[in-house]
């Protein structure tokens, strides 16, 4: 299963889905909301997708981790539009036999999700924003 | 030579140096991508400050040689951030 | 947080007990009964734990997560009594700023967990029982 | 030579070897870890077959060489699987 979604997202559900009877180890990774970034305080960050591209590239990325770790059942979702501080910007559930594999598997998805996926996000603070790592 | 007219469509930053979501752009027919990127930062140079800047057509990264057609959509791919 | 529990493990309320606004980061790890180990069907298992060192230990393998790590939060929950297929045996969670620390850090304590916390897993089959690592 | 007496403890598989939760142990006074350890394995020889034993006294880890007083709990640790 993988989503973008613009309304909260529920962590218990992303669960639910990679549940199976094979699994000894599920790997859940939670990105949130930070309240800062280099010291300077977000009030809340706002997430931008491509939607279509951003669901074919995370394909790609499970594909390719699938080549390389027994993945049973997996699950992403990743808001857009306004997250506030605390709430979750992206999940990543992932369920193997042994515990290596979810690991390992799961800090995959989320690295090469920062480096290809089409998703920009703005941090906002009192006195203005800025597209994260768009300038070097 | 002839000239071919494509549909770009920016976001993230790309959207704001723009200053909108969508722009038509002429090209050279058997132009490539680099060439309507060439012609891009021309137009703005702000692209120029960015990290990177990839395009996409039809939902998948295209690299520099990839021929542009009639009708294509380029997406404007400035560094991405998700996560 | 540190439990030893006779009940089901709440997943969600372990995610809520590491919530912190300076994290960017959570990961959890749910440990999960499987239906089969080295291709015989497991039934059931059945935990049993010498409570108050089980917990001390765990204690001291998040003391030496946090000197290694910027540990925020953790919660940790392990099931003790019977864990029928599918369950949750054991659920780590872990807030941090950044991901890397927070994958780290919940595999160093599983990790460890496996080795030092007096915690026994029995398997039950169809035809008789084992306990888990026992013998060579 | 006087003796103590202290109580053990006994989790897991080897509670199934003592056949029961606990047992009581003479050991001669100023005895360490591996004595009483070495008197059970000659007690219960299916200690032996095990690929590892502990031993805790105060819900902690004690080495071979740690001496063991009148009114103990030595806890037997066979090997942990928890997770």
């Amino acid at each position: 299963m993988i989503e973008i979604t613009e309304h909260k997202i529920d962590v218990p559900t992303l669960i639910a889905a990679v549940s199976h009877d094979g699994a000894g180890a599920t790997d859940v990774f939670i990105g949130t909301t930070r309240n800062k970034t280099s010291e300077k305080a977000v009030v809340k960050l706002d997430f931008e997708a491509y939607e279509p591209m951003a669901v074919k590239e995370l394909q790609k990325i499970v594909d390719r981790a699938k080549e390389q770790w027994p993945i049973l059942k997996y699950a992403i979702s990743h808001r857009v539009g306004v997250v506030e501080i605390g709430e979750e910007a992206v999940v990543i559930a992932v369920s193997t036999p042994h515990r290596q594999a979810a690991f390992e598997s799961c800090q995959f998805i989320i690295d090469e999700l920062k480096k290809t996926v089409p998703i920009w996000k703005k941090e906002i603070f009192e006195d203005g924003d800025v597209w994260v790592a768009s300038h070097p | 030579m002839s000239e071919i007219q494509i549909k770009v469509v920016a976001f993230g930053i790309a959207r704001d140096i723009i200053g909108g979501r969508e722009l038509n752009l002429k090209l050279k027919s058997g132009s490539k991508a680099q060439e309507a990127m060439h012609l891009l930062k021309s137009q703005y140079p702000a692209f120029e400050q960015l990290s990177t800047l990839n395009l996409a057509i039809n939902e998948e990264y295209v690299d520099d040689n990839h021929v542009i057609i009639e009708g294509d959509e380029l997406v404007l791919i400035p560094p991405v951030s998700g996560g």
